[in-house]
């Protein structure tokens, strides 16, 4: 009776990847049968074509993902849906871009307030509609998407109303000096030509941390309980309402840091002045679902799909649009939704060898009767 | 031969690697009321589930008035003239009992639903019966015992021969036990051929004709009901001889543990108070029961105490420590442990594994954590040393995910974790629920030793024999107010009981106190 | 074409053993930034001249896009470009300035054209401009100057201005056509009002649809929808004002190439000739005249902007009108104020006869 | 009153779409599915009725063009959204996934056809569909200058969608099951209703609403149609619970976001408010802040389908 190890949702994650792809090579097919052949051996070799710098453009693309995956999958294993992610993620950018513009005192501490400041606005972005459910049970959802458009609104505003951020000639925040962006850790030179910095890094250790607060905690141990059943978690005396507020809070956290991240690396990046929602927030919920929630497994989705999207890049090569690898990754997530029946199938395949339950009682009785005697219940004596 | 109503032949059915029907079989007379007996999990409703088209078997054959028939919904089970009221009601909450009883086969003008015959329908089928029902009452506004009734009628509706009940006193109070066991025997006088599970060896005793006994999925035997005793039953059931009767000493209540003085609990918004103004105490050593029928506020008294239900007004204090503003975690570590009434709802996280489960009220102890983190091997050691103690059976041990347990066995983890952790005063609602003879007996002894270890123990329960066998002293509760204490439980008067229970009569109360 | 990694391989070191994975090889290559080649407008100007100098004249062709907004992300796919063969890219719009900076000294032999701004560094303290760059800036402050201009002329009074976002293409566009309108006004001795916004993005929107409506609703007769899809909007508002008036109360002035195709409500377009100067530019190249090194400006001496005649809905004003406007502006009778630091007309340009209500 | 009667015909334009999308999502959700996937299906509504405008333009009348259009949208709608009914239909899939999914699937299969087709990814069309006024109808004092004048008939298509919707969900006996499939599955199969049948239907029903949501979106808004909704799909969700998952309440929902929408963009054209003298920003954040205020009142009792997102299981008790 030892714990084992669960590869059910990897190996799902595995079919469904599989299943994306070969129907991936099918439109390529149809679209361009000439190039389907090369234009896919690009997709899934490009990147490693590419060399050092392919690989560090992956992991640079990949930072953002895995980071707002962890923020939508740090939700998810509390029950919660956090489609506010993009919101997030630009309060985090305006966090980021405030500090690293205007805080030249800082010195080297520069960039790394910039990011707790990106990350505190992110956390207040997300508490918001965590205090709304909890006190006031407003969906989660509908505040996610409200708050979405009133960052948009708010950051733009801000940013064109203050001259030390806003680039009038390109309508967009300034540059950061270089002095405030965060270290390269020498992944310039290593991945010569690429724009990874220590972000992914950062996103990593994200990960980690998450997965052993999720797993190791008591902490964590109450966050997934209210995920799972709040009445449950209020009648073993967790403060449902305070889990709620603090899941949220930290998965708008992660998507500040990663607004926060992607301002201040360096790589010319902006905030555009333009009223469109940014798309960090949902792709957070693809990685996340792909990963199945687990910080873990949300850095090989996050990777996986960094990869697949280096690869379209490069797909430009041929005469094929880009968009068919966001067709590839949405075939694939939806195939990963089928996680389940191919998970039944191979339980059934597993459980083919298995004893019958009785059997397992049955041993377990005679262990009982034969080793550990009946002790008497513990109580406090009075 | 003679032609059986039903007759359900080597019925074989697994769920993954449970057996759960064994080569079953079972045979319905016509107009006779059948019993199905079985310790929990030994798959009397999956084999009622099979009948009613739930489930498919895997092997053997169905028979419907001597013809072979494939039930593969409930469509056809209706057709068939099968209809069943389930373990958990299948009602709507939010429908009216109208629509509830028309669901499924709905009567439509212009595509447009047409109510009016079926109210007729149905107010006279309540008048011939004589349930005191609304039609147009929402399910959710209505008591246990009026949604089975809207489960009965539902078949009566479709004008069922074959009627399957699944455990459905289980859930009533004894006076509604009375009338249900006054109507199957009615429906039968009618000619309803009837299906009866339960666990209640009285109950199969007054109503069945016959019996089969299923353990572990098999069929022990059919036997008739008037040739064999309860003791002979309770042994076939669960294969060992089991005392009925619970045996325990005299009580020597000692000092105050619990006391609650002038406690109001409020209603649902717009509705008047649940728990009016309730005062009593608890002493160490003896175990005080809360009788009522359900939905008088004992679960609101319970919820209040214990803090998951916020109080109007009033005091609580445990053993001279004021609790009234203490949160639900101080009580639970303070001397409060609480079997709550309803396992899956209030009791369990079903998508944590056991051991996490075990440690539901303690993982934040220095036993079970450490700045933090959770000792990971501590809790699994504990929850395999609380398996053995408490007999829990489950495919994995302490890894077993809790949501693939059975009932008896889900319940038994809250028992273990409840009744391990430190605690002065036990508050246990409906501890036994659904649960079958061998796990009582086996609960009530745990309870009578806690008592006997000091412990105040408050018991809320709907089945009278639990409250007379347990109880030391008993409160009636009343329209959200206690109306009776019974100290002398040994030679009460049942029916003065329920008369207190149905509101009929009440005591002065400060008198008492 | 199959001129195969010739290009590749007179790269530097650093990027030569990238391998060549496609087959084919693309001569002429245009970048865009996030938007795409068929905005019907900036973007699709460009593409368009590329297209046809390259049909014409038997080339390869390609466009790439890139992974998303930045400096380092323009630069690799200019890098990506190069790689599949480019020997010339085109980069319309101002954000390729850094990127073509970077571009033109790591890769000497491939030849930029770019669009809208000038090669430049970070923080703008170093302007470079290679023998292989060719920056092109337009005066689309002379466009808008005759489209707004005209529009007056034509007898309407009560102008508008709808922008996508506030970006110097734009803001040009706008201060020229304000200061048509008010030279116009003032030759003809009447008072005009303009409304003004800058939307806020390139994109049809029930917003910005929902606005221009509310103008035209106020009494508007003319709206200057100047940014991508932006105009689409403006048209579909003007269509829907004119459908209930039963008569043609509400017209659309296009921008960037002639948009008369796109509704029957657009007058006149004011244009910058995207397509020519690109082809232009890449005529040069292959004729060995190509004007690198230095900032070619496009405007009303070269022909290079104006607005668009051929299929213009004017009543009274004619061509003749307007190119004896054109030839006033060519002649330098106007100096026009064309600095974008200020995107509020109201405030960055003094006007006689014209009260601009700017939309914050 | 000039100024009221344009600000309604102007709600009416963000209002209609989001009415019928959430309705849409309103039947999905009380069969027991949750359908995040709307923004996925306007898309693909839009997209493929969009470009059948554009390939039979000039070849028939305006409204009978429409007409076909609709129909086209629904039909894309239902066929987009059958992907969704068999993940969480028939493999008893995690619902959001698929509805992601979808949602990320539409618009690259937008662009990537578009390009095919026709080269560019915009797809154009000629509004030749308002309706300048309703005769008879539009002589009624008020009513008819705000509901009558300058519409389109797919603003009566959305009313219409409306009453039928709300006599379908509570007059009738499909409505009766689908409802019984949302709040609790197992006594809808318990009582002999096809779970699966009932929650296909919901979905169906979704899809056709959402698709014709997209084209009902596009045409008003604009003259070409770029492989987008701006969001309005969420929106939608957003009105679906902000209406209580009830027509009534959805209408009101629409009508409130619908002219807080028209407000922020007319604003300038309304003296008193212009001279406040309030950036656009501000104008532009209101409708979002005030659902957030209205919900703050509003949702302490929530009445979301009990068994909406969780796959049906038949074993379960
Ligand atoms: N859906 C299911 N999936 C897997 N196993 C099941 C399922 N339903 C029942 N079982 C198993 O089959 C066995 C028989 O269950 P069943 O519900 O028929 O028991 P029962 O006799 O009705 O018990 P009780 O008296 O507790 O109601 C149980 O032990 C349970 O473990
Ligand atoms: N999701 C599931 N996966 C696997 N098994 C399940 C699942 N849901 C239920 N079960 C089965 O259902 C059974 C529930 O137990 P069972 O019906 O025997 O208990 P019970 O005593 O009838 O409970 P209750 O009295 O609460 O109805 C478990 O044994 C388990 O095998
Ligand atoms: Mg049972
Ligand atoms: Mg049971």
């Amino acid at each position: 009776m030892k714990k084992s190890f669960d590869f059910a949702p990897f190996i799902s994650s595995l079919v469904a990847i599989i299943c994306g792809l070969v129907i991936g090579f099918i439109i390529l097919l149809v679209a361009n049968t000439k190039e389907a052949v090369p234009g896919f051996v690009t997709i899934l070799t490009g990147s490693v074509a590419h060399g050092m710098k392919g690989i560090g453009q992956v992991l640079y693309y990949a930072t953002p993902l895995i980071l707002c995956g962890l923020s939508v999958g740090f939700a998810f294993k509390t029950g919660l849906f956090n489609i506010g992610g993009s919101g997030q993620f630009l309060m985090g950018s305006f966090g980021g871009v405030l500090i690293g513009l205007t805080c030249k005192s800082l010195g080297p501490m520069q960039w790394v307030v910039a990011l707790l400041f990106a990350t505190l606005l992110g956390a207040l972005w997300g508490a918001i509609p965590g205090i709304l459910k909890a006190y006031f049970n407003v969906n989660e959802v509908i505040t996610c998407i409200m708050l979405n458009y009133i960052a948009l609104f708010w950051v733009n505003m801000t940013v064109k109303g203050n001259t030390a951020l806003f680039n009038t000639l390109r309508n967009e925040s300034k540059d950061i000096p270089a002095a405030a962006t965060i270290p390269k850790l020498d992944f310039d030179k290593f991945f010569a030509g690429s724009s990874v910095n220590s972000g992914i890094v950062i996103a990593i250790i994200a990960a980690i941390v998450l997965y052993i607060v999720l797993e190791k905690t008591t902490f964590g141990y109450e966050l997934k309980a209210c995920g799972f059943n709040k009445v449950a978690s209020k009648y073993a005396g967790i403060n449902e309402n305070r889990s709620i507020v603090l899941s949220m809070l930290i998965a708008g956290a992660i998507c500040g840091l990663a607004g926060g991240i992607m301002l201040l690396s360096g790589t010319g990046r902006h905030i555009e002045v333009k009223d469109v929602i940014p798309n960090e927030g949902f792709n957070g919920i693809s990685v996340a679902l792909l990963g199945i929630s687990n910080p873990i497994g949300i850095i090989f989705s996050g990777l996986f799909i960094a990869y697949l999207t280096a690869g379209g890049f490069y797909l430009q090569l041929f005469h094929f649009s880009k968009e068919i690898i966001d067709i590839i990754i949405a075939i694939i997530i939806y195939f990963s939704a089928f996680a389940l029946i191919i998970k039944m199938m191979l339980t059934k395949f597993a459980n083919r060898n298995q004893k019958p339950e009785y059997e397992v009682i049955k041993e377990q009785k005679a262990r009982k009767d034969a080793g550990i005697a009946f002790k008497d219940l513990k109580v406090k004596e009075e | 031969m003679e032609e059986y109503a039903i007759e359900m032949r080597n019925i074989t059915l697994s769920f993954k690697r449970k057996i759960a029907n064994d080569d079953v079989t079972l045979k319905l007379r016509k107009g006779e009321v059948h019993a199905l007996l079985g310790e929990n999990g030994a798959g009397k409703s999956t084999l009622m589930s099979v009948l009613f088209g739930l489930y498919k078997a895997d092997s053997g054959d169905i028979y419907v008035n001597g013809k072979k028939e494939i039930i593969d919904g409930p469509v056809t089970a209706n057709k068939l003239g099968i209809g069943m009221v389930h373990q958990h009601f299948k009602l709507v909450h939010n429908f009216t009992i109208l629509e509830n009883i028309i669901l499924g086969i709905e009567e439509t003008k212009g595509g447009i639903i047409q109510l009016a015959d079926a109210r007729k329908r149905v107010v006279e089928l309540c008048k011939k019966y004589s349930f005191d029902l609304d039609p147009d009452a929402k399910i959710e506004d209505i008591t246990v015992g009026m949604q089975q009734r809207t489960e009965i009628l539902k078949m009566l509706f479709r004008n069922n021969n074959i009627m399957i009940f699944d455990e459905p006193t289980a859930v009533l109070t004894p006076q509604e036990i009375e009338e249900f066991m006054i109507m199957v025997k009615n429906l039968k006088a009618e000619g309803k051929s009837i299906l009866f599970i339960s666990h209640k060896l009285d109950e199969i005793k007054q109503v069945a004709d016959r019996c089969t006994i299923l353990r572990r999925g098999k069929r022990i035997d059919t036997v008739d009901v008037d040739k064999v005793s309860k003791e002979e039953l309770s042994e076939m059931m669960v294969g060992r001889k089991v005392s009925l009767k619970v045996d325990k000493s005299e009580a020597k209540p000692k000092n105050v543990i619990l006391e609650v003085k002038n406690l109001v609990v409020a209603g649902e918004r717009g509705h008047k108070d649940k728990v009016r103004n309730v005062s009593f105490d608890v002493r160490s050593g003896e175990i005080v029961c809360i009788a009522g029928i359900d939905g008088n506020g004992q679960s609101e008294l319970i919820k209040g105490i214990t803090g998951i239900k916020p109080i109007k007004s009033g005091t609580i204090s445990l053993d001279g420590e004021d609790f009234t503003s203490k949160s639900i975690r101080y009580k639970n570590t303070h001397g409060f442990s609480h079997i709550p009434e309803d396992r899956h709802r209030d009791g369990l996280i079903l998508d944590y594994n056991m051991a996490n489960n075990m440690v539901f009220q303690q993982y934040f102890e220095k036993e079970f954590s450490n700045s933090g983190f959770l000792k990971t091997k501590d809790i699994i050691e504990y929850t395999q040393k609380k398996i053995d103690d408490y007999d829990i059976r489950s495919l994995n041990g302490p890894y077993s995910m809790t949501r693939d347990m059975s009932g008896g066995n889900q319940q038994k983890i809250i028992v273990a974790r409840e009744m391990s952790k430190p605690h002065k005063l036990m508050i246990a609602v409906q501890p036994t629920r659904g649960l079958d003879v061998g796990a009582i007996e086996y609960i009530h002894k745990e309870i009578v030793k806690l008592r006997d270890h000091g412990i105040g123990v408050l018991l809320v329960s709907f089945e009278l024999e639990e409250v007379m066998n347990l109880a030391d002293r008993i409160l009636v509760m009343f329209e959200g107010e206690i109306v009776g204490e019974f100290k002398d439980v040994k030679n009460l008067d049942l029916n003065e009981l329920g008369l207190y229970m149905a509101g009929g009569k009440r005591m002065n109360m400060k008198e008492v106190a | 074409g199959q001129n195969q990694t010739s290009s590749a391989s007179a790269e530097p070191a650093a990027e030569s053993e990238a391998p060549q994975a496609s087959g084919e090889s693309f001569e002429l290559a245009l970048v865009t930034d996030l938007g795409t080649i068929d905005d019907k407008s900036f973007n699709q100007g460009a593409w368009e001249g590329l297209v046809k100098y390259a049909q014409q004249n038997g080339k390869t062709y390609k466009y790439y896009q890139p992974q998303e907004a930045g400096t380092n992300a323009y630069f690799e796919t200019i890098e990506l470009a190069i790689e599949g063969g480019a020997k010339l890219v085109v980069c319309p719009g101002y954000l390729f300035e850094e990127p073509v900076y970077l571009a033109q000294q790591s890769y000497p032999d491939i030849h930029f054209v770019l669009l809208d701004g000038e090669p430049h560094n970070a923080d703008y303290s170093d302007y470079v401009t290679g023998t292989n760059t060719m920056p092109i800036l337009y005066q689309e402050d002379q466009a808008g100057f005759l489209a707004g201009y005209a529009a007056v002329k034509d007898g309407n009074t009560k102008l508008g201005f709808m922008g996508g976002m506030a970006v110097p293409a734009v803001i040009r566009f706008g201060l020229g056509y304000v200061q048509g309108i008010d030279v116009a006004a003032k030759e003809l001795g009447v008072d005009c009002e303009v409304v003004y916004n800058y939307t806020g993005q390139f994109a049809a929107t029930p917003e910005a649809q929902s606005m221009a409506a509310s103008w035209y609703n106020a009494g508007t007769q003319v709206v200057f929808g100047c940014g991508g899809a932006v105009g689409n909007s403006v048209m579909s508002a003007a269509e829907g004002k004119n459908q209930q008036e039963g008569s043609f109360v509400a017209k659309v002035i296009g921008v960037d190439v002639d948009q008369y195709s796109e509704s029957d409500t657009v007058i006149t377009s004011a244009m910058k000739m995207l397509a020519n100067s690109v082809y232009d530019a890449i005529s040069w190249y292959y004729d060995g005249t190509f004007k690198g090194g230095q900032t070619t400006v496009f405007n009303v001496q070269n022909d290079g902007v104006g607005a668009a005649m051929d299929h213009a809905k004017f009543d009274t004003f004619t061509k003749a009108d307007y190119d004896e406007v054109y030839n006033r502006l060519k002649n330098g009778e106007w100096d026009l104020m064309n600095n974008t630091d200020n995107a509020d007309p109201s405030t960055a340009l003094t006007l006689s006869n014209t009260k601009v209500t700017y939309i914050q | 009153m000039q100024l009221l009667y344009f600000l309604i015909q102007q709600t009416l334009l963000f209002m209609i779409p989001l009415l019928i999308t959430a309705l849409g999502g309103m039947f999905s959700e009380r069969s027991g599915v949750v359908n995040i996937a709307l923004e996925g299906i306007m898309v693909m509504g839009a997209f493929t009725s969009i470009l059948f405008l554009n390939f039979t333009q000039g070849f028939m009348s305006g409204n009978l063009q429409l007409l076909i259009a609709i129909v086209i949208a629904m039909v894309t709608g239902i066929v987009f959204s059958l992907f969704h009914a068999i993940a969480a239909v028939n493999l008893k899939a995690d619902q959001t996934i698929s509805g992601t999914a979808l949602n990320m699937f539409a618009p690259a299969f937008a662009i990537f056809i578009a390009r095919i087709i026709q080269g560019v990814q915009q797809i154009n069309f000629n509004n030749t569909f308002r309706i300048v006024e309703v005769p008879i109808l539009s002589k009624i004092p008020v009513i008819g200058d705000m509901l009558f004048k300058n519409s389109y008939i797919t603003t009566y298509i959305g009313f219409l969608i409306l009453i039928i919707a709300t006599i379908v969900l509570y007059k009738t006996k499909f409505g009766l099951r689908l409802r019984a499939c949302g709040e609790n599955p197992q006594a809808a199969n318990a009582a002999g209703i096809s779970v699966e049948k009932m929650q296909y239907a919901g979905v169906i029903l979704s899809g056709a609403l959402a698709g014709l949501g997209g084209l009902v979106f596009v045409v008003p808004t604009s003259t070409n149609f770029n492989a987008t909704v701006s969001g309005y799909g969420f929106l939608a969700v957003a009105v679906l619970i902000f209406g209580q998952w009830k027509p009534k309440y959805i209408l009101l929902a629409a009508f409130f976001f619908g002219f807080m929408k028209a407000l922020s963009n007319s604003y300038a054209s309304i003296p008193f408010l212009f001279e406040l003298n309030i950036q656009s920003y501000i104008y532009k954040m209101v409708p979002y802040v005030a659902t957030i205020l209205v919900l703050i009142f509003t949702s302490k009792h929530s009445s979301a389908p009990k068994a909406s997102g969780i796959p049906f299981d038949p074993m379960q008790r």
